[in-house]
């Protein structure tokens, strides 16, 4: 049985890429140590080591390689996007607003029940808003609040970061800041007596 | 309900920089005042409503059009536009969404309050009856943005595509269990419980090496099947190697595994695997 | 709107590998003209070229250019293909109860015959539990025993110690000590754990 780096075909770098090509999602640094028999498993510094020479080796391809969530994958750029897109007819699916806004909440504020969604947002949820979230795996039910009717309590999965290839959820683009309204206080008075003309 | 009473345009104009929103496009003209006698498709309305994901989002419209301080709401003006709209949807018998009724009841309670003298001496603990309502539309204000902020993020199959190559009789590698010693002991001790055989055959307390020279004869025998008994015995390994392969040999012929042969008294004797 | 070539990363064999590694199937040469606007479309002479080398590139490593029927692929190559496919390896199951008395039976009565182990246990011993043993390489026929039929004697291997770290088989505690365990050892335990990080 032919050995690591036998051939420079089958060098550790060149196993690595194989591999994740082969993978049909992001493989994860402990799936990419076990396809290694245990006698010839080269060390987590090696893989790191070996992970970043096969990403400098795409800086000039259509390729990346990319650390989401749930490991690493390859994937085309968004140099080449424009041309790889063209392989579909169908246009990529767009999101409604409720749906976005409703798993920015979850996201940003997990758990959260859907109770809490419908506060922030003035409206109620709609259920199969919850459930494309759900069939898509970006959320899922964590728990449950123990209030009377044990509503659930939703949280983001590791597949919705892959999905907006993120690695974790502090990669989000930070909240807005909440202003204090003491600062406008004074103006109070004279602004309504105005108003109420 | 206050809603209904109120008419848009009726008394108050709205100041002129505040350009009103056109609620339909007709015939490309932005229409902001409903002529009582023009027939609007219920639809133009429906897709007006559609655009606004309730009424903390159709607040913060009539806010931001005018480039209001959130903070600082114009509670009076915006409670009367908000009134507007609500009253022209309920007089096309819009089948308005509760919120939008509860939101307007909000606008007017606050408006009442803001219309109140408000005690003097104790502004301190005394809120502004606009915070719960700014802290609300800047609480939503936030998520909205964030939704936003996730439509824009690079996303899988939109903005990238995951590589993937071919993979030839892709098969299924079965990687055995792992297996503790302790429950291999733990499962002879049951087997051996089961049979009785800790009490009954004392013959089981033979020393392993016993076993192990037992296969490790046969072994040999297998590649030459008609071998010198003594070729067996090797002295290194002490009195106790001779008596372990004594035994062996000895517990082999009882189980009819070799044949010991002796062709003349006191000739060479052959340790022979069964053909 | 970017156009060929105008990064080393949109060059026409970049974009060309990009496509072929997000296509889930054999792209065609007609495909691959296609996702190239009219007016910057390459020709065929061109795509051809551009694929040639591509193929080239992937000499040395994991991966290969393949054309069949439907059109080329990008596939990983057989020098990587053990390390590949274990990406699919099934996580174990536990061996069963009866699996292990057996293999029990084997070590502490070698050479032994399946009608003896059928004897102890009381129950036949199914052949899929001895040619599990055997595929594991833990137990071999050592000889046959001299009786109608000729039943196979059954022995254990060298592979054997080797797994639960044994130099021989008296490393095994004997039968008396088993008898009087309550449960095993917990040193026991201990000790072959840590043998299998």
């Amino acid at each position: 049985m032919a050995r690591i780096g036998d051939t420079p075909r089958s060098s550790l770098k060149c196993i690595l890429e194989a591999v994740l090509l082969a993978a049909d999602e992001p493989v994860s640094l402990a799936t990419l140590s076990r396809v290694f028999k245990e006698e010839e498993r080269p060390s987590d510094n090696d893989l790191g080591k070996a992970l970043e020479e096969l990403g400098e080796d795409y800086a000039e391809r259509g390729l990346e390689l990319k650390e989401v969530a749930s490991g690493f994958r390859i994937q085309a750029r968004e140099d080449v996007n424009q041309w790889v897109s063209r392989l579909w007819e169908q246009r990529p699916q767009r999101y409604s607003r409720a749906l976005l806004e409703t798993l920015a909440l979850i996201a940003y504020r997990q758990p959260i029940t859907r109770g809490d969604i419908e506060e922030v947002r003035g409206v109620s949820v709609r259920t199969n808003i919850i459930r494309t979230l759900q069939e898509r795996e970006w959320i899922r039910v964590v728990g449950h609040r123990d209030v009377p009717g044990k509503p659930a309590l939703f949280g983001t999965t590791k597949a919705f970061l892959d999905y907006f290839n993120l690695t974790s959820l502090d990669d989000l683009p930070s909240l807005a800041e909440i202003k204090d309204m003491d600062s406008i206080e004074p103006e109070l008075e004279l602004e309504t007596a105005e108003d109420d003309s | 309900m206050v809603a209904t009473t109120e008419q848009p345009d009726t008394d108050n104009n709205p100041p002129a920089q505040q350009a009103e929103m056109p609620f339909a496009i007709v015939q490309g003209q932005p229409l902001t005042q409903l002529p009582k006698d023009l027939y609007i498709p219920p639809d133009a309305l429906e897709v007006f409503l559609e655009a606004f994901e309730g009424p903390l989002d159709l607040l913060l419209y009539l806010i931001r059009r005018q480039n209001l301080d959130i903070l600082d709401i114009p509670i009076a003006d915006i409670t009367r536009q908000y009134m507007g709209y609500i009253a022209l949807l309920e007089d096309l018998q819009f089948e308005l969404a509760a919120e939008y009724l509860v939101m307007a009841a909000i606008l007017a309670e606050i408006k009442s309050r803001m219309l109140l003298p408000r005690p003097p001496g104790d502004d301190e603990d005394e809120q502004d009856p606009r915070a719960e309502l700014v802290r609300r539309l800047q609480e939503y204000e936030r998520f909205k943005q964030a939704a936003e902020n996730l439509d824009d993020l690079p996303r899988d199959g939109r903005d990238f595509v995951v590589a993937s190559a071919f993979v030839q009789d892709q098969h299924v590698v079965q990687i055995p269990p792992e297996v503790d010693l302790g429950e291999m002991l733990d499962a002879l001790r049951d087997v051996l419980t089961r049979a009785d055989l800790f009490v009954s055959l004392q013959v089981q307390m033979e020393p392993l090496s016993v076993r192990e020279r037992m296969t490790s004869i046969i072994d040999r025998l297998r590649k030459n099947p008609y071998m010198e008994f003594q070729y067996f015995f090797t002295p290194e390994e002490g009195r106790m190697g001779v008596v372990v392969t004594f035994l062996a040999l000895m517990e082999l012929t009882r189980e009819r595994i070799v044949d010991i042969i002796q062709n003349e008294p006191m000739g060479q004797i052959y340790v022979k695997r069964p053909e």
